[in-house]
């Protein structure tokens, strides 16, 4: 493989600019041949009209795509990052929308099993955050303002009664409790 | 070693590991009244002094005893499975035990075929650049309901469920000794440290307590040093280093007698 | 910009494999011509020796680097680009693959021992993830698309059948012979 085509994979690899130096030192190659190889990608993109820009920057170099291709990107990237909930996610934000503030141990207890990843999606498509922590020092969540939209909630008041979906609406113990003690069981099964 | 040479020296039987099994099969043997723990002891005990673990053999010992400790559960299970299960004749159990291997070694098959799929992938990188965190999720000027509220309910609903207790009245209580526990824990010991957790895995309430019991009392015979580094932590346990200051005359036969 | 660069500039954003009906949509385009500038785009860089590849996988398209950049690459980046798995592991992914959805018992009984901690480590490399619980409340597993992505499949369909992976007849017999006669033979003696 050309040393040309070489940079260009690194290049893809790496979101941070790189410098010359990294770059030679990686390769094997001259640091004069680095620069002008650079050079030349950086042309074959700019003639040959490609989707990506090589570019200069902060002292590196660094792959970035065509302002022209940037409608397409917001129309794919922008869509509402909507996906169905996995079954975990669904556990996980039911147990922190019914129980809030809660805490991510209170989660696995109540679940049987970690809920570290699924909390952390949540997370980043905004349907939970963070509410401070509890006296043991464990992060408590809560849900947003985006969950309560995209849920078509009012407020947290409209969530379905608990006792739609209770097995045993007769047990007058606290939901909490009583999602802790089933969490113990399925631990135990 | 082939798994078949594995003599052992049970309550119930002497001899090798695949007579055992042959005596298991033909009904000769109850296999209720075989502890399948002891076997794996004694197996542990032959790797150790062999000190050489083949891979091979050590499969087929495991696969062997969990297809062993799996029809054990299940004679215990009442109901007109078990009627099925007696009445199974050797040849039939054989089967069951010997298509367990065999799925064994498919699946061991299946791993290295997929090993061998990721080897060759290697070199292919993809680009793991994070988008930009607006574009991860919708926004909220724009987001609109696209979950069912129930959605939460059922998964809420699903969480209270308490599963089925299994149903354990038609088992014999266990009837486990201090004297039975205390041998257990001085095999253990034999072989070094270990954590409480260890030594009562899958073990019941009744069994937990009387192996507490039973360190204690070779705690206080010197046999044995324990070590807790926080509240609710694990508890280590090593081979005592005061074995012969106490007088050796302990008070364990008198507690088990 | 050229539909081709579009898709180029796309793709270079997203580390997911993309569908081509996905693209069309960003793009505006019909899905025959997606599908057309695709292939085009693939054997660009095959044919131009690009540092990039272009494959189907996991149901969708996506870049990444080609094999011969990896030394260079690991030289830049200084780690492995993917640890390889155990053999506890693989026994385990070999299972959910092929049984998916299965529990962590089932998989145990085949193994003959714990799958705990194998489990684990894949559900943290992404590799599985939950589907669900069995009826015993039990979680199932099943294989996710970073499998398909980083074992180089399109579809789970491209596994091969199970049945390519059964003993050899002579073993199966020398297993059958050593489970039951051997042991007549002793019994009888």
């Amino acid at each position: 493989m050309n040393l040309e085509s070489t940079l260009e994979a690194l290049l893809f690899l790496s979101s941070e600019p790189l410098g010359a130096e990294a770059l030679a030192d990686a390769t094997g190659a001259e640091l004069h041949e680095v620069v002008s190889s650079l050079e030349r990608l950086r042309e074959h993109y700019e003639f040959e009209r490609r989707g990506l820009v090589l570019r200069e920057l902060a002292g590196g170099w660094v792959l970035s795509t065509h302002p022209d291709a940037e409608p397409a990107a917001r129309r794919l990237l922008a869509r509402p990052r909507t996906p169905a909930l996995t079954p975990a996610q669904a556990e996980t934000l039911a147990i922190v929308a019914y129980l809030q503030p809660v805490s991510r141990p209170e989660i696995a207890r109540i679940r049987g099993v970690n809920a570290e990843s699924a909390a952390a999606t949540l997370l980043e498509r905004g349907l939970i955050e963070e509410a401070g922590r509890s006296q043991f020092g464990a992060v408590l969540y809560r849900t947003t303002e985006l969950f309560l939209k995209l849920f078509g909630l009012n407020s947290l008041e409209e969530l379905p009664e608990p006792s739609e979906f209770d097995p045993a609406p007769e047990l007058e113990a606290e939901l909490r409790e009583r999602l802790l003690q089933a969490g113990e069981a399925r631990a135990g099964a | 070693m082939r798994i078949a040479d594995l003599e052992l020296d049970l309550d119930v039987f002497a001899g090798p590991f695949d007579l055992l099994l042959t005596l298991v099969l033909r009904e000769e043997i109850d296999l209720l009244e075989v502890d399948l723990a002891e076997v794996v002891i004694a197996y542990i005990d032959h790797l150790e002094e062999r000190g050489e673990l083949e891979l091979e053999a050590a499969t087929e010992f495991l696969v062997l005893i969990a297809a062993l400790l799996e029809l054990k559960s299940r004679l215990l299970l009442p109901g007109e499975e078990v009627e099925e299960l007696i009445e199974l004749d050797p040849g039939e159990a054989a089967e069951e035990l010997l298509a367990r291997l065999l799925d064994a070694h498919r699946y061991r098959a299946a791993a290295t075929d997929l090993r061998e799929r990721l080897a060759a992938q290697e070199g292919h990188r993809f680009r793991s650049a994070p988008l930009p965190p607006s574009l991860r999720r919708a926004s909220l000027a724009q987001a609109g309901a696209v979950y069912d509220p129930a959605l939460l309910g059922r998964a809420l609903g699903g969480l209270l469920q308490i599963p089925e207790p299994v149903d354990v009245r038609h088992m014999v209580g266990s009837r486990v000794t201090v004297a039975e526990r205390l041998a257990y824990l001085r095999a253990l010991l034999r072989r070094g440290s270990f954590s409480f957790d260890e030594a009562v895995t899958r073990a019941d309430r009744v069994t937990v307590a009387v192996t507490l019991y039973a360190l204690l009392e070779l705690y206080k015979q010197g046999e044995l040093d324990w070590s807790q580094d926080e509240p609710f932590g694990e508890i280590t346990i090593e081979p005592g280093r005061r074995i012969g200051v106490l007088s050796p005359a302990g008070t364990s036969e008198r507690l088990t007698a």
